[in-house]
């Protein structure tokens, strides 16, 4: 897909984590616009933002580094003293904690990007969690997690809250309380059920809309 | 210099990986494969020298995230349209 | 006390927060109290943070949680508040309309979301935390962090709502997750050329290391500008908003149409000047070339969207996009002027949204609904509301001496110093729009037209509307009160703003911003 | 809308490869980000600092746990969110697609009545020994929380609503962020910034070093409280639509 000869043989050749890198947000980010199921959406979401924090481990890595948690000779409260834990003053007499020389630093790997990439994990976790509930949500209001189906219903549902008080109240006066009050209804939640004043042809339409989320998910094996 | 023979390895791996996640019909299926994705990128990493981050993905991602999306795929269509 | 008063920023709402959680659980006619307290400290200590920041002789207050010093170079071992006249100005404001909302909220909350009024208050003190912290930190990576606090609570408020709500809801979610993180991949570029996180410490390090030219900062740049550019809807990226606003409860859209893209705007302000440097944004990038287009077609089209609009949450919805792109030509007009307008603009439109909110949160309890043609006869049952909801429109339009006007003169000035006509010709087309919208309103509130033309009156001065309809029927008092008291902020800062716009230029002083004709 | 979808990726695409050519070399020690001077001094004097051997830890819960705190808040609202977007949100009309009505598997429950307590006493240990091995408030919280949802798979949800219910699992969220929130608000009180935990030797009986080295445990526990309560809270609510009852 990116052909540039010497920029995807470098990639390939060098840089192969960067490389794979970009591919899985891109995964993740054409998924995330493309896919008409939401939970396959989050799926992308998920994929996309495990992309980001490769790219953070990658920038931690040092060529022969180790993790960075001190060896047993920078430990602080290392075995090599014969004081090991105990308060910290008392070791400190004997031994105290030295800062590591400049050379030394080479031996470990960078540890700001790991401390990032926890909280972007914890939260993209959180993101992912209130996804899903949203997710139901939409399942139990609208009967479908396809995101074109969901869509026409929307729509319908729209359709229904937008029209003009007016033309829902004028066939019968307009003075009445009840009339207003099914339009504010419908305004503030359409999907939710319209009640019981009864508005002849209307209230006969939305009814069979209504019942379809329920036959969506009722089907049984 | 570069990249050694695990790390390629398990980049292709997640690629693929990724793909099926995103191409299975069935969504425990997918949830399922992208927990094997997870837990492949919680070994990338901790061959990296990110071992917290790794142990947090272990638990989070390939963990309890699964869990959490299978919870709510059983309240939901277990199909997909895509 | 006092010398940590940039902390008690977030401690207020934070621990208010905590409390809301803990005590709700059973007393739940407490949470109201609560976040009102906390609002209050909160606020006051914004505005002590900004008295001092005033007051010391560099105009600005640093703050190092953990108590860690910044001396080496580059900066950036702890993280960093820092309060300079910009931060504390905006976050003044995060805090006043926080105040107000939650004073607004005592009846909407209860009668909208029964039973969850704690976890209402939870996340509304958190979304207040989190946006006060976006205006303060100096650190790029907390920036991030405290986004998406504030993103997670906004998601959580609106989809309390209908399930049409959270269904918008999982719009928004989706592109506000590619928005922030964007974000973060630009930080990690920043990241992995200039090794640190402070955002004073990599404006150093461009300095010092000449990074103007390098792809990976212009990448960095992009990306950044990208995710932001999301997150507060610029035109392009607006679908999530307007569905998302609408289908709130009121007291959430109340609190978020104000704040959450003009936070996500000063954020933009803060990158440009403050992380990449004026020269890096707008000479070393293409940005400053094709914004001011892009900006053209964002106010046209939104305003032709908010003209077609029959509902009043909705047409305010897409005023707000339209705003955006207001503020964001301000910026990339690339202008002294400019910039004083677009940052005075976010002050002034965080204020006056907040006043046609409240309005709008008061004619739906009253009138049930905000369709145009349910509004005939308002003025005369609900005067005090309507003065202060149209005190916001007039606003918007831009009639002195409202805040509007001073903000978009700033912005009218800065177009044509720098001799951005496109710009002008489509700042006052937009106004026109406005003109048109808000006196269409006027009219269905005063006189008695439906939909086609029809009159439904008997001649003159008659509405057409019973007795009973027309009778003096004031929304309560708890959520009128915030109303007036928005209005009067409105007209406050308009009629005060030039102190407002001394201390804005004390801000751009150190920058070198172009202030006449010359364009590079 | 498939070809349409394509084009924003591709520019993402191009953007990134774009700057890819810029990028040090994988694993240069040499590189700005490894060599620069914020870098190094976690690397040099996380030691000296803090005390603590693992430098993340120190990082994450003391040089910027700032950012820490709210990454917990940001658990918390996620818990908060999710219950107030499903609370009383109304029934599903439909049955459930898979509705399994099983007793409790004998196998599985006595796997599980073993398994539970290593479990726990694990996520104990990966919380207090986060300090010099891999792991720390977050990660045993997770597997804290993890244990609980065992219980709800093996048994039922009720069965692990009874030793954890839904309202403890708020107070225990809200308990672990004034635990956090509480030991950075002591040390503002005792003089010093806010988080800023040296200033806590002033209650406890140690150095300025060993003061920050046991207020990243007490940091870490409020951590691992509310992730705990928060990532059960998630399972309960998600696998039941809110309603708490009956379960997977």
């Amino acid at each position: 897909m990116f052909e540039d000869g010497a920029i995807v043989n470098e990639l390939l050749v060098e840089r192969l984590n960067y490389f794979i890198y970009v591919v899985l947000l891109l995964i993740g980010l054409h998924a995330m616009i493309s896919k008409r199921n939401l939970i396959k959406k989050l799926i992308g979401m998920s994929i996309f933002q495990t992309a980001i924090i490769l790219f953070y481990v990658s920038i931690a890595v040092k060529e022969e580094a180790t993790i960075p948690i001190y060896k047993a000779e920078h430990d602080p409260h290392g075995e090599v003293h014969h004081h090991p834990e105990k308060g910290g003053e008392e070791a400190e007499a004997h031994h105290g904690p030295v800062a590591l020389k400049d050379e030394e630093i080479k031996q470990y790997a960078n540890p700001l990007p790991h401390v990032l990439m926890l909280t972007a994990i914890v939260v993209g976790v959180a993101t992912l969690g209130l996804a899903l509930a949203l997710t139901q949500r939409i399942y139990q209001g609208y009967g479908t997690i396809e995101e074109d189906e969901l869509l026409t219903k929307i729509e319908r549902a729209d359709d229904r809250a937008s029209q003009s008080p007016l033309k829902s109240n004028q066939s019968p006066s307009p003075k009445k309380a009840k009339g207003s009050a099914t339009a504010k209804k419908a305004t503030a939640s359409p999907s939710r059920k319209s009640g019981s004043a009864s508005q002849g042809k209307s209230a006969a339409k939305r009814k069979p809309a209504k019942r379809k989320p329920g036959s969506g998910g009722g089907k049984k094996a | 210099m570069g990249v050694d023979l695990f790390n390629t390895f398990i980049l292709l791996l997640l690629v693929a990986a990724a793909l099926t996640a995103l191409r299975a019909r069935d969504l425990i299926t997918a949830s399922v494969v992208f927990g094997v994705y997870s837990f492949l990128m919680c070994l990338l990493w901790a061959e990296m020298g990110a071992v917290d981050v790794a142990f947090t993905e272990a638990t989070v991602g390939a963990g309890v995230s699964t869990v959490v999306m299978v919870a709510t795929i059983f309240n939901l269509k277990r199909k997909s349209s895509d | 006390m006092m010398e940590n008063a940039i902390a008690w920023i977030f401690i207020f709402p934070l621990f208010g927060a905590v409390a809301c959680a803990l005590v709700g659980m059973r007393q739940s006619k407490l949470c109201y109290p609560i976040s009102g307290l906390s609002m209050l400290g909160a606020t006051w200590a914004g505005a002590e943070t900004l008295m001092q920041a005033v007051q010391s002789p560099v105009h600005e207050v640093s703050y190092i949680l953990g108590g860690w010093t910044l001396d080496a170079f580059p900066r950036g071992v702890g993280i960093e508040f820092r309060a300079d006249l910009l931060g504390a100005l905006i976050t003044l404001v995060v805090l006043g309309v926080g105040l107000i909302v939650s004073l607004y909220s005592k009846l909407p909350v209860r009668e909208e979301t029964p039973g969850k009024e704690p976890l209402f208050y939870v996340l509304f003190l958190l979304q207040i935390t989190g946006l006060a912290g976006i205006c303060l930190t100096g650190d790029a990576f907390n920036l991030y962090v405290l986004i998406e606090v504030a993103a997670l609570t906004g998601y959580g408020l609106i989809a309390m709502g209908t399930n049409r709500a959270a269904a918008a809801t999982f719009n928004y979610l989706i592109l506000g997750t590619i928005g922030a993180s964007l974000y973060l991949l630009g930080v990690g570029y920043l990241y992995i050329k200039t090794g640190t996180l402070n955002m004073v410490g990599v404006q150093q390090v461009i300095q010092a290391n000449g990074l103007m030219d390098s792809p990976s900062m212009q990448v960095a740049f992009a990306l950044i500008g990208l995710g932001i550019l999301i997150k507060m809807a610029f035109f392009p990226f607006h679908a999530w908003l307007p569905n998302a606003y609408c289908n709130a409860p009121t007291t959430t859209s109340c609190l978020l149409a104000p704040l959450v893209t003009k936070v996500m705007i000063y954020v933009m302000i803060r990158m440009t000047l403050t992380v990449f440097g004026v020269e890096f944004s707008f000479e070393s990038t293409l940005w400053s070339e094709f914004m001011p287009w892009l900006v053209v077609v964002a106010i046209v089209c939104a305003a032709v969207m908010a003209l077609a609009q029959r509902e009043i949450k909705r047409m305010l919805a897409y005023l707000i996009v339209a705003e955006v792109g207001y503020m964001v030509g301000g910026v990339w007009i690339y202008n002294y002027y400019g910039l004083i307008g677009s940052i005075f603009h976010i002050i002034s439109d965080a204020c006056m949204t907040l006043c046609l909110f409240l309005g709008a949160g008061l004619i739906l309890r009253k009138a049930k609904t905000t369709h145009f043609d349910g509004l005939r006869g308002l003025f005369a049952k609900m005067p005090l509301t309507m003065i202060g909801f149209f005190v916001g429109g007039f606003s918007i339009i831009g009639l002195p001496p409202t805040c509007g006007f001073f903000s978009k003169w700033y912005l009218i000035t800065g177009g044509m110093v720098s001799q951005r006509w496109e710009y002008l010709v489509v700042l006052m087309f937009s106004t026109m729009v406005m003109v048109v919208l808000f006196f269409r309103l006027i009219e269905r509130i005063h006189l008695a037209v439906n939909e086609e033309g029809k009159n439904l009156g008997h001649g003159h001065g008659d509405l057409g509307l019973t007795e009973e309809q027309t009778r003096f029927d004031e929304g309560p008092l708890s959520m009128l009160i915030p109303l007036l008291l928005a209005a009067s902020v409105v007209l406050v800062i308009g009629i005060y703003n030039q102190d407002v716009v001394n201390q804005i230029e004390l801000f751009l002083e150190p920058f070198d911003l172009p202030k006449g004709t010359g364009r590079p | 809308m498939k070809l349409l979808s394509l084009v924003p990726v591709v520019a993402v695409g191009g953007l990134l490869l774009f700057a890819a050519q810029d990028f040090p070399e994988w694993g240069d020690p040499a590189s700005p980000a490894s060599t620069s001077p914020v870098s190094s001094h976690f690397i040099q004097s996380t030691g000296v600092d803090t005390e603590v051997p693992n430098m993340v830890t120190a990082v994450l819960a003391d040089y910027r746990g700032f950012d820490t705190m709210f990454e917990t808040v940001v658990v918390f609202i996620a818990g908060m969110a999710v219950l107030a977007i499903l609370k009383s949100s109304g029934r599903r009309k439909g049955k459930r697609e898979h509705e399994v009505e099983a007793e409790p598997d004998l196998i599985v429950t006595n796997t599980v009545r073993l398994i539970v307590p290593v479990i726990q006493i694990f996520a104990f240990y990966v919380l207090a020994h986060g300090h010099v091995s891999p792991g720390g408030g977050f990660q045993g919280g997770v597997v804290m929380g993890a244990s609980f949802i065992l219980v709800a798979l093996a048994w039922d949800l009720e069965v692990a609503l009874a030793r954890f219910s839904a309202e403890k699992c708020i107070l225990v969220a809200a308990l672990g962020i004034v635990l956090y929130g509480g030991i950075g608000f002591l040390s503002m009180l005792l003089g010093g910034e806010f988080l800023d935990y040296a200033e806590l030797e002033k209650v406890l009986p140690v150095s300025r070093e060993m003061a920050r080295y046991h207020a990243m445990l007490g940091v870490e526990i409020g951590v691992g409280f509310t992730v705990t309560a928060i990532i059960f809270a998630l399972y309960a609510n998600l696998s039941t639509e809110g309603r708490l009852k009956g379960g997977l």
